[in-house]
C-alpha cells in the first residue's frame, strides 16, 4: 500500500512490511479483497469514494441520454408542423427525459458527491454501512437498466420482431409515455401498454436505492463524525446532504405505495385510481406530488450546499450567517412537505385548500431568500476570485434567483391557472434544474475533481464552457416563458402555425445546441483533465473544509489517523487561525487501520432486481416464462441478503506505512 | 446483517448510538409514510363512499379484538426477549422469543382465515375500492409480520450457533424487537380506524 | 486571471443582448391563446395578479441582483492587492431580520390580492343579467332555468370535446357558441383521462378529471356594471346601454382559440377546441338551429327518405343523397355520430355532427377552414373533410373513429368478403365531404 | 431444553443494564394496561352512547396505546432524544400530511357517474 503524503501527517513507527492477502468469509469463499483484476476491484468495493466515481460516471452519462432526448424533442418543435418523429414517440422522449433527467442524472450526480465527500468531510473513515452503500448503487443501476429496456424493445417493435399479446395486448408502445408524473388513468392497463410497467418497476427500484442510501448518510453523518466535529461545526455540504437525505427517507415511501398500488391496478385488477371501480385519479396525484415536490428540493438541496462550499472559497471569507444558512436549509426541506398541492392548482381543489397551498407554498421563498441573501453577504468585504467553480457558482445564484421568482409566479393560484401545464412551467423548472442545479454541479466537479482524480484542470476551456452553457440556457429557457403565456400547452409534439409560437420555438431549438455545445466542451475538459492534468496538489484551492487536508486523490483509508476537529472551516483555520485551532491527529495505537472487506453480494442482491423488474413488466406484454423470471429475480435478491448475512462483515487492517 | 465500518475499534461514534439502532428507526420513521399511505387511501375512499360497502357484515370483530390482543403479548414478550439479551440471559431470550414467534404465526394464522373468509363472502382485490384499500393494507401488515417471524427464527437459530456476541448481538435483538413492536404499533392503529370504528353506532 | 474576469463579463454582456433581442424583438403578446390580450373578468383578474407578481419579482430582482453584481464587481480580487485577509465576518443577525421581515412584506403583497383573487375566481360571476331569463330571447325555458345562468356541460374525450348545453336541450362538438358578456357555469367531466378546458383569453385553466365533478366559471366580456364602472362612461341609460352594446360587438363578439393543457395521450397536441362568443339574439338563433337539426337532403322529411333509402336506395340520386347513403350506410358513421333531426343517427362516440358544415375547423381544431378573418372558405373544407375520412390515423393516431374495437372506419369490411377490410372508397368519400358540407 | 446448550452472555460492561430489573415490571404492568384498553375500546363500540364521543374516545385510547408501546416497550423514554427526532419527524410529517389529505377529499367532489355518451 502507499504511503501518507499529507503534510501535516506526523510519522508514526514503522512496521513489518506484509503482503495483504484476501481471508475466507463465514461462507467459507474467499473475499473479493485485495483483487488483482481491476474490474472485480470496482464491482466488489465497498469504497465511498469508488462507489462516489461511479455513480458520477453513470450519471453523467445519463445526463448525456437525457441530453439527446432533448434536442430530439427541441429539434422536432423548431418548425410548427414538423413531422421528424411521431406523437408517440415524442411522448416516450419527453417522459424519459423527464425520468432520466431527475431519476437518474441528478438525483445520482448528487448521490455521487454525498459519496465521495461526506466522509471525507466529517472525517470518517467511510459510511456507516459500506456494504448498503454498495448495494444502493448497484440497485441504481438496475432501476436504471429497467427503466430504460423499453428502447430494446421498442426497437424490436419497429423493427417488427416484438409485440405485446398479454394483458396490454395491441398496445406498442414499451417505452413510458405517460409523463414523469405519470397521472392516473392514463397508466391504466386501458390506456398503456409495457411502458408504464417498465417505469413503474424502474422507479420501484431506484426507490429502493434511494432509500437505502439515504438512511446510510443520515446514520453516516450522525455516527461516524471525527471526534471535534460538532454538528455546528460540519460544512454546509454535508449538512444539506443529511437534510436531503432525511426528505428521501420521508418522501419516498408515498410513491412506493403509490406505485404499488398502480402495478396492483395493472397486474391484478384492483381499482386504486380506476373509475369504474370507484377510484379516484386524483389521488394519485397526491400521492405523487406528497412525494415529488419534496423531490425538487432533495434536486437543489445539494446544488445549495455546492455553492455554499465554493463562495467561502474564492471569497476568502467563512459563509455569512452559517446558522442561518443550515437552518433555513431544514426549514425549507420541512415546509417542502406542506405544499404538495401546488402542482395541482387547477384539479379544484376547492377555496380554502387552493388558498393555504397558496400562500404555504409563498413562505418557501423567505428561506430560499435567506440562502441568497447569505450568499450575498458572503461576497461581500471578500475577495473574489473568478476561478473555474466560482464562475459556476456565481451564475448559479443568479439563475437559481431567476427561477424562484416564476415559482413565485407560480404560487399565486389564480396566476398560475394561465401557467399550468404551459411552456412556463418548463422555463420555470429548466431555470432551477438547469440554471439551477447543473451549474452548481458543474462548479462542484471543478471544485472537487482534483481532489478526485489529483489532477489540476489544464487551461481556460472552463470559461468556454460557462459561456456556452450560460448563454444556451438562457436563449433556451428563457423564451419558454413566453410561449406558456402566449397559451403554448406542454407536451404537445407539434403545433399549428399562426398562434405566435413560431420563433420562440425556433430560437429555443437554436439556444439547446448551444447549451449542449457547451456541456459537450464540459466533457472534453473533464477528460483532458484526467488524461493529462498535471498532479493538482492537496489544496489546490485553498480551500476551507476537512477533505482538502488529505491527499489527493485520497488513500482508500481517507486519513491515515482520525483528525480532531477543533473549529468550524478545520482546514482554514488550521491554516490562517489561532494556534489552538490546529487539526490534531489521534495516537496511533498500532493496530494499523480497519478497514471494511469487499462483497460481491450486495451487487448480487441488487442486480436481482433486475430479472424482477423486468419479468413482471415483459409478463404485462405477453412474454412466455415471465412470471418464472420475476421468481428467479426475487430469489436472487433473497440469495444475496442471506448470504450477505451470513458471511459477515469481515475486514483487514491497513498499515499505512508499510510499503515503506 | 452486522456491518458497519465501526466494527472495530477505529470507529468514532460521536453520540453512542448504535448505527443498526439509528437506522432502525429511520426506516421505522420512513415506515410510517408507507402505512400513512396506506392507511389514508382507505380512510379516504370509505369517506367519499360510505354507502359502498357494509364492513360490519364481513368484519369479526372477536376474531380481530383476538388477534389484536395476542399481538400485543408478542410486544410484551418482545420487551421482555430484548431485556433478556441485554441481561446476557439467553434461555431467558429463546424462551420469550419461541413465545414471540408463536403468537407471530397465531396472527399470521388468523388473517388467512380472515382473508379466505372474506374471499368467500365476495370481498376480493377487484370487488371495488374497499377490497382494494383493505387487502393491499393488511396484506401489507401481514408481510411485516411475516418478515418479523423470519427474522425471529434466524435469531433463534442463530444464539444456538454460540457465535453470539455480548453487545453486537443484544444490539441485533433490539433492532429486531424494534421491528416487532413497530408491527404491533401499527396494527393499533389498523385495528381502531379499520374494524372498530366501522361498529359504531351499528350493533 | 483577467482572462477570466473578461471573459465572464463578455458572457454577461451577450446573454443580456440575446435575452433583449428575445424578450423584446419584435413580439407580438396579441396572439390567437395570448393571456395578455385578455377578454372578461375572469382572465383579466388572472392577468393583473400575474403582473403584480411580475412587478414585485422584478423589483427583488433588480435590488438584490444589483447587489450582487455590485459585490462581485467591488470585491473582486485584484492583481497585486497586497493586503491582508479580509475580514472574517460571519454574520449579522440584525441585517438577517430585516431582510426576512422584508421579504415577508414583499409576499404579503403578492399574497392578498391572490386571495381575493381565489375567491372571485371560485365564485363569481352570478349577476343578474347572466340568469337565462333575463336574456335568453329562445324557446320557453323552464322556471328553474329562468333563475340559473347558463351551465354547458364540456366532457372531455381522447382527443374532442363534447360541449353540452342541459337546460336548452342542445349538444354540440369542439366548437362551443356563448354569449358575450354574460357568466356562464361549465361542469368538466371526462370519460377516459384527464384533459384540461383552456380557453386562454377567457380563463385560466381547470382540469376534467374521471370520477371528479369540477366546475369553473367563464365570461366573455364585462357585464354592464363592471363595464360601466371601468370605462366611467356616463349618460343617460339608453344611451350607456347602446355603448355597451357596441363594446359587446367590437371587442369580444370573436372567436377564441382553447386547447387541451393537460396530456391525455398520443394525440394531445390535436386536441383544440373553440369558443364563438356572440350577442344574445345571434346566440338564440344558433340554439334553434341547433335543436331543429338537419332534414334530410333537398329538404325532404327524415322519414320520408328512410322508407326510399330501405326500399330502394337507387331512387336517391344526386351528390347529396349518395353523401347521404354512405353516411347512413356503408360508412356507419351513424354507428358514432349524432345528426340532429336524423331520427337514426344517434351514436354517442363521437362528436355530434350537427350544423358540422358550419363549423370553421373539424377534427376538434386541427384542420382549420377559415381565413385570417375567420370566415369560412368551403373549397379548404372539403379539402379538410376529405382528408379526415381519409386519413384518420394520420391526423390523430390512435384515434377512436378510426380504429374502435372493429367499429372503426377503418376497420370497415367489403360487404361481399367479411373477411377483407375494404376502405371507403375516393369517390364515397368525396360525397361524404359534400353531404356532410351541407349540415349547416 | 437442557443445561447443555445453555450458554449464559457476558454482560457487555461498558453498557449499564442495572435498570433491566425495574423495567420487567413496567413491561408487565404495560401489557396488562394494553390488554386492558383493547377490551374497554371492544365494550366501547357496543355502548349506546353518541357517535362522535365514542369515536374520540376510541381514537384517544388507541394513540395512548400507540405511544405506550414506543415509550416503554421499545425504550424510546430510556433512549437517545435523536431517536425520538428521527422517528417523531416521520411521525409528525405522516399524519400532518395525510391528515390533510384526508380533508381534501369530500364526497361533494365525486362526479355522478352517468355521464351522456357512457
Ligand atoms: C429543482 C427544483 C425546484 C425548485 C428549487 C423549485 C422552487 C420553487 N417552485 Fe417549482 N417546480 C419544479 C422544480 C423546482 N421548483 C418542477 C420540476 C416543477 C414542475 C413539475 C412538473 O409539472 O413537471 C415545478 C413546478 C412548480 C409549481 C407548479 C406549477 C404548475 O404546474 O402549475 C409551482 C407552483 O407554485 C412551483 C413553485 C415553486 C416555488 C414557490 C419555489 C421556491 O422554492 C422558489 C424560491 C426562490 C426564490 C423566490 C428566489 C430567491 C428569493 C429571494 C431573492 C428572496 C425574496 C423573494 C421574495 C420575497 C419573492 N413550482
Ligand atoms: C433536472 C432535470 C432536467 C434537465 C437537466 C433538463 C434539461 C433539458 N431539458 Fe428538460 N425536462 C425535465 C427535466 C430536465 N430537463 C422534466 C422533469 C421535464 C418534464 C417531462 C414531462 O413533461 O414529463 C422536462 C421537459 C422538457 C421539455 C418539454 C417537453 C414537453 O413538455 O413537450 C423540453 C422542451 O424543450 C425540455 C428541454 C430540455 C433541454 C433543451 C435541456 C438541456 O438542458 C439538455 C442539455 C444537455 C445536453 C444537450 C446533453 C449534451 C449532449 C451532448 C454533448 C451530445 C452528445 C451526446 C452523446 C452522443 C451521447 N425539457
Ligand atoms: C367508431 C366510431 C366512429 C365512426 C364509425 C365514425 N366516427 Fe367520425 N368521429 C368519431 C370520433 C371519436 C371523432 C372525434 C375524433 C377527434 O377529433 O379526436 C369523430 C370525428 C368526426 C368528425 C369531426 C368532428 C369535429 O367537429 O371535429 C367528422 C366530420 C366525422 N367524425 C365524420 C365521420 C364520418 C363521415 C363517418 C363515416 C364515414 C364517421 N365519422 C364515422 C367516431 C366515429
Ligand atoms: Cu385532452 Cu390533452
Ligand atoms: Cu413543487
Amino acid at each position: 500500500m502507499s504511503t501518507v503524503t499529507e503534510t501535516h501527517e506526523p510519522s508514526t513507527h514503522s512496521k513489518e512490511p506484509h503482503v495483504l492477502k484476501p481471508e475466507r468469509s463465514n461462507l467459507g469463499l474467499m473475499r473479493p479483497d485485495h483483487s488483482k483484476s481491476v474490474i472485480i476491484d470496482w464491482l466488489t468495493t465497498v469504497d465511498h469514494k469508488k462507489i462516489g466515481i461511479m455513480y458520477g460516471a453513470i450519471a453523467l452519462f445519463f445526463l448525456l441520454v437525457g441530453g439527446l432526448e432533448a434536442l430530439i424533442i427541441r429539434t422536432q418543435l423548431a418548425f410548427p408542423e414538423n413531422d421528424l418523429i411521431s406523437a408517440q414517440r415524442y411522448n416516450q422522449l419527453f417522459t424519459m427525459h423527464g425520468t432520466t433527467m431527475i431519476f437518474l442524472a441528478i438525483m445520482p450526480l448528487n448521490a455521487a458527491f454525498f459519496n465521495f465527500l461526506v466522509p471525507l468531510q466529517i472525517g470518517a473513515r467511510d459510511v456507516a454501512f459500506p456494504r448498503i452503500n454498495s448495494f444502493s448503487l448497484w440497485a441504481f443501476v438496475a432501476g436504471a437498466l429497467v427503466i430504460n429496456f423499453g428502447w430494446v424493445l421498442q426497437a424490436l417493435e419497429v423493427m417488427g420482431l416484438f409485440s405485446a399479446s398479454g394483458p396490454t395486448a395491441g398496445m406498442n408502445d414499451f417505452v413510458p409515455s405517460m409523463g414523469w408524473f405519470g397521472y392516473a388513468p392514463i397508466t391504466g392497463k386501458e390506456f398503456t401498454g409495457a411502458g408504464t410497467d417498465f417505469w413503474i418497476m424502474g422507479l420501484q427500484i431506484l426507490g429502493v436505492a434511494s432509500l437505502s442510501a439515504a438512511m446510510n448518510f443520515v446514520v453516516t453523518i450522525i455516527n461516524m463524525r471525527a471526534p471535534g466535529m460538532k454538528m455546528m461545526r460540519m460544512p454546509v455540504f454535508t449538512w444539506m446532504t443529511l437534510v436531503v437525505s432525511l426528505l428521501i427517507v420521508f418522501a419516498f415511501p408515498a410513491i412506493t405505495i403509490a406505485l404499488a398500488q398502480l402495478m396492483f391496478d395493472r397486474v391484478f385488477g384492483t381499482s386504486f385510481f380506476v373509475t369504474a371501480g370507484g377510484g379516484q385519479p386524483i389521488l394519485w396525484q397526491h400521492l405523487f406530488w406528497i412525494f415529488g415536490h419534496p423531490e425538487v428540493y432533495i434536486l437543489v438541496l445539494p446544488a445549495m450546499g455546492i455553492v455554499s462550499e465554493v463562495l467561502p472559497t474564492f471569497s476568502k471569507k467563512p459563509l455569512f450567517g452559517y446558522a442561518i444558512v443550515v437552518f433555513s436549509g431544514a426549514v425549507i426541506g420541512f415546509l417542502g412537505f406542506a405544499v404538495w398541492s401546488h402542482h395541482m392548482f387547477t384539479t379544484g381543489l376547492g377555496k380554502v385548500a387552493t388558498a393555504a397551498f397558496s400562500l404555504l407554498t409563498m413562505a418557501i421563498a423567505v428561506p430560499t431568500g435567506v440562502k441568497i441573501f447569505n450568499w450575498v453577504g458572503t461576497l461581500w468585504g471578500g475577495r473574489v476570485r473568478f476561478s473555474a467553480p466560482m464562475i459556476f457558482a456565481l451564475g448559479f445564484v443568479w439563475m437559481f434567483m431567476m427561477g424562484g421568482f416564476s415559482g413565485i409566479m407560480h404560487s399565486s393560484a389564480p396566476a398560475d391557472a394561465q401557467q399550468q401545464d404551459s411552456y412556463f412551467v418548463i422555463a420555470h423548472f429548466h431555470y432551477v434544474a438547469i440554471g439551477g442545479i447543473f451549474l452548481a454541479v458543474v462548479s462542484g466537479i471543478y471544485f472537487w475533481l482534483p481532489k478526485i482524480l489529483g489532477k489540476m484542470w489544464k487551461g481556460n476551456l472552463s470559461i468556454w464552457v460557462a459561456v456556452f452553457s450560460t448563454i444556451g440556457l438562457n436563449v433556451t429557457f428563457f423564451p419558454m416563458h413566453f410561449l406558456g403565456l402566449l397559451g403554448m400547452p406542454r407536451r404537445t409534439h407539434t403545433y399549428l402555425e399562426g398562434f405566435g409560437w413560431e420563433t420562440y420555438n425556433l430560437v429555443c431549438t437554436i439556444g439547446s445546441y448551444i447549451l449542449a455545445f457547451g456541456i459537450f466542451l464540459l466533457v472534453v475538459d473533464i477528460i483532458r483533465c484526467f488524461r493529462s492534468g498535471e498532479p493538482a496538489g492537496d489544496d489546490p484551492w485553498d480551500a476551507r473544509t476537512l477533505e482538502w487536508a488529505t491527499t489527493s486523490p485520497p488513500q482508500v483509508y481517507n486519513f491515515g489517523r482520525t483528525p480532531i476537529i477543533p473549529a468550524r472551516d478545520a482546514l482554514w483555520e488550521h491554516k490562517h487561525g489561532p494556534e489552538n485551532r490546529r487539526i490534531q491527529y489521534e495516537e496511533d495505537d498500532g493496530h494499523g487501520i480497519h478497514m471494511p472487506s469487499q462483497s460481491w453480494m450486495p451487487m448480487i442482491a441488487s442486480l436481482g432486481f433486475v430479472p424482477l423488474g423486468l419479468g413482471l413488466s415483459l409478463m404485462q406484454a405477453g412474454v412466455a416464462f415471465m412470471g418464472y423470471v420475476a421468481i428467479f429475480g426475487l430469489f436472487m435478491i433473497a440469495l444475496g441478503v442471506a448470504l450477505w448475512a451470513i458471511e459477515g462483515p469481515g475486514g483487514y487492517h491497513l498499515h499505512p506505512e508499510e510499503a515503506k | 446483517m452486522s456491518d458497519s465500518a465501526t466494527h472495530h475499534e477505529d470507529g468514532h461514534k460521536s453520540l453512542i448510538i448504535e448505527n443498526k439502532k439509528l437506522l432502525m428507526w429511520l426506516f421505522l420513521g420512513s415506515d410510517c409514510m408507507f402505512f400513512g399511505t396506506l392507511i389514508s387511501t382507505h380512510l379516504i375512499y370509505r369517506k367519499i363512499y360510505p354507502q359502498e360497502f357494509e364492513p360490519t357484515s364481513l368484519f369479526s370483530l372477536e376474531l380481530t379484538s383476538f388477534s389484536t390482543f395476542i399481538l400485543l403479548m408478542s410486544s410484551f414478550l418482545m420487551a421482555l426477549a430484548v431485556s433478556a439479551m441485554h441481561k446476557g440471559q439467553l434461555k431467558s431470550f429463546r424462551r420469550n422469543t419461541v413465545g414471540v414467534i408463536f403468537f407471530g404465526l397465531i396472527f399470521l394464522g388468523c388473517q388467512v382465515y380472515e382473508f379466505t373468509e372474506f374471499a368467500h363472502l365476495g370481498l376480493t382485490l377487484e370487488s371495488g375500492t374497499f377490497g382494494s384499500t383493505f387487502y393491499l393494507m393488511t396484506g401489507t401488515h401481514g408481510v411485516h409480520v411475516a418478515i418479523g417471524v423470519f427474522w425471529l427464527i434466524c435469531m433463534l437459530f442463530y444464539s444456538y450457533t454460540g457465535k453470539m456476541d455480548a453487545h453486537e448481538s443484544a444490539v441485533d435483538v433490539e433492532v429486531a424487537g424494534l421491528y416487532w413492536h413497530f408491527v404491533d404499533i401499527v396494527w393499533i392503529i389498523i385495528f381502531t380506524v379499520v374494524y372498530l370504528i366501522e361498529f359504531i353506532g351499528k350493533t | 486571471m483577467k482572462k477570466i474576469t473578461h471573459g465572464f463579463s463578455r458572457l454577461l454582456s451577450l446573454s443580456f443582448a440575446l435575452l433583449a433581442l428575445v424578450a423584446f424583438g419584435g413580439c407580438d403578446l396579441n396572439t390567437k391563446m395570448s393571456t395578455f390580450d385578455v377578454k372578461g373578468p375572469i382572465a383579466e383578474t388572472q392577468l393583473d395578479l400575474f403582473m403584480l407578481t411580475v412587478w414585485v419579482t422584478g423589483f427583488i430582482f433588480l435590488v438584490v441582483g444589483g447587489v450582487y453584481v455590485f459585490a462581485v464587481i467591488k470585491f473582486r480580487e485584484k492583481p497585486n492587492d497586497n493586503s491582508p485577509m479580509p475580514s472574517q465576518g460571519h454574520g449579522n443577525p440584525l441585517v438577517e431580520i430585516g431582510l426576512i421581515g422584508a421579504s415577508v412584506l414583499l409576499l404579503v403583497i403578492i399574497a392578498v390580492p391572490t386571495l381575493q383573487a381565489i375567491w372571485y375566481t371560485h365564485d363569481t360571476p352570478l349577476n343578474e343579467q347572466s340568469k337565462l331569463g333575463n336574456w335568453y330571447t329562445g324557446d320557453e325555458l323552464s322556471e328553474d332555468a329562468e333563475e340559473e345562468v347558463l351551465v354547458i356541460r364540456v366532457i372531455g374525450y381522447q382527443w374532442w370535446w363534447e360541449f353540452e348545453y342541459p337546460q336548452l336541450g342542445i349538444n354540440t362538438a369542439n366548437e362551443m357558441v356563448i354569449p358575450a358578456g354574460k357568466a356562464v357555469h361549465l361542469e368538466l367531466r371526462s370519460v377516459d383521462v384527464i384533459h384540461s378546458f383552456w380557453l386562454p383569453r377567457i380563463a385560466g385553466k381547470v382540469d376534467l378529471i374521471p370520477g371528479r365533478a369540477n366546475a369553473m366559471w367563464i365570461q366573455a366580456g364585462d357585464n354592464f356594471e363592471r363595464w360601466a364602472e371601468k370605462t366611467g362612461a356616463d349618460g343617460s341609460e339608453l344611451a350607456l346601454q347602446a355603448a355597451y352594446n357596441t363594446y359587446l360587438e367590437e371587442e369580444i363578439h370573436d372567436y377564441y382559440y382553447g386547447q387541451c393543457a393537460e396530456y391525455c395521450g398520443d394525440s394531445h397536441a390535436r386536441m383544440l377546441f373553440r369558443a364563438t362568443v356572440v350577442g344574445d339574439d345571434e346566440f338564440a338563433e344558433w340554439v334553434k338551429s341547433e335543436a331543429e337539426g338537419h332534414t334530410a337532403p333537398e329538404g325532404k322529411p327524415w322519414d320520408e327518405w328512410y322508407k326510399a333509402y330501405d326500399s330502394n336506395p337507387d331512387s336517391l340520386t344526386g351528390d347529396l343523397n349518395e353523401g347521404a347513403k354512405v353516411f347512413m350506410g356503408r360508412g356507419k358513421c351513424i354507428a358514432c355520430h349524432s345528426v340532429e333531426g336524423n331520427p337514426r343517427a344517434l351514436g354517442v362516440a363521437g362528436p355530434n355532427l350537427t350544423n358540422v358544415g358550419e363549423r370553421l375547423s373539424i377534427a376538434a381544431g386541427w384542420l382549420n377552414h377559415h381565413d385570417e378573418e375567420d370566415v369560412l372558405q368551403a373549397d379548404k373544407q372539403y379539402e379538410n373533410f376529405v382528408k379526415w375520412i381519409k386519413e384518420t390515423d394520420v391526423v390523430k393516431p390512435g384515434n377512436l373513429m378510426w380504429k374502435s374495437n372493429g367499429n372503426g372506419i377503418g376497420e370497415l369490411l367489403d360487404p361481399e368478403d367479411p373477411d377483407k377490410i375494404k376502405l371507403l372508397t375516393d369517390e364515397e368519400i368525396h360525397y361524404l365531404a359534400l353531404y356532410l358540407q351541407s349540415l349547416k | 431444553m437442557s443445561e447443555a446448550d445453555y450458554h449464559p452472555l457476558p454482560v457487555s460492561p461498558d453498557t449499564d443494564h442495572s435498570g433491566e430489573n425495574e423495567k420487567y415490571h413496567v413491561f408487565v404492568n404495560l401489557a396488562l394496561v394494553l390488554a386492558a384498553i383493547t377490551g374497554v375500546e371492544l365494550v366501547l363500540v357496543y355502548l349506546p352512547f353518541n357517535t362522535t364521543f365514542i369515536f374520540t374516545v376510541l381514537i384517544c385510547l388507541s394513540a395512548f396505546k400507540f405511544v405506550a408501546v414506543i415509550a416503554w416497550f421499545m425504550h424510546l423514554i430510556y433512549d437517545k432524544l435523536l431517536l425520538t427526532l428521527a422517528f417523531g419527524t416521520g411521525l409528525v410529517i405522516a399524519a400532518g400530511t395525510y391528515t390533510a389529505l384526508l380533508f381534501l377529499f369530500s364526497r361533494s367532489y365525486v362526479a355522478p357517474p352517468e355521464i351522456p355518451g357512457m
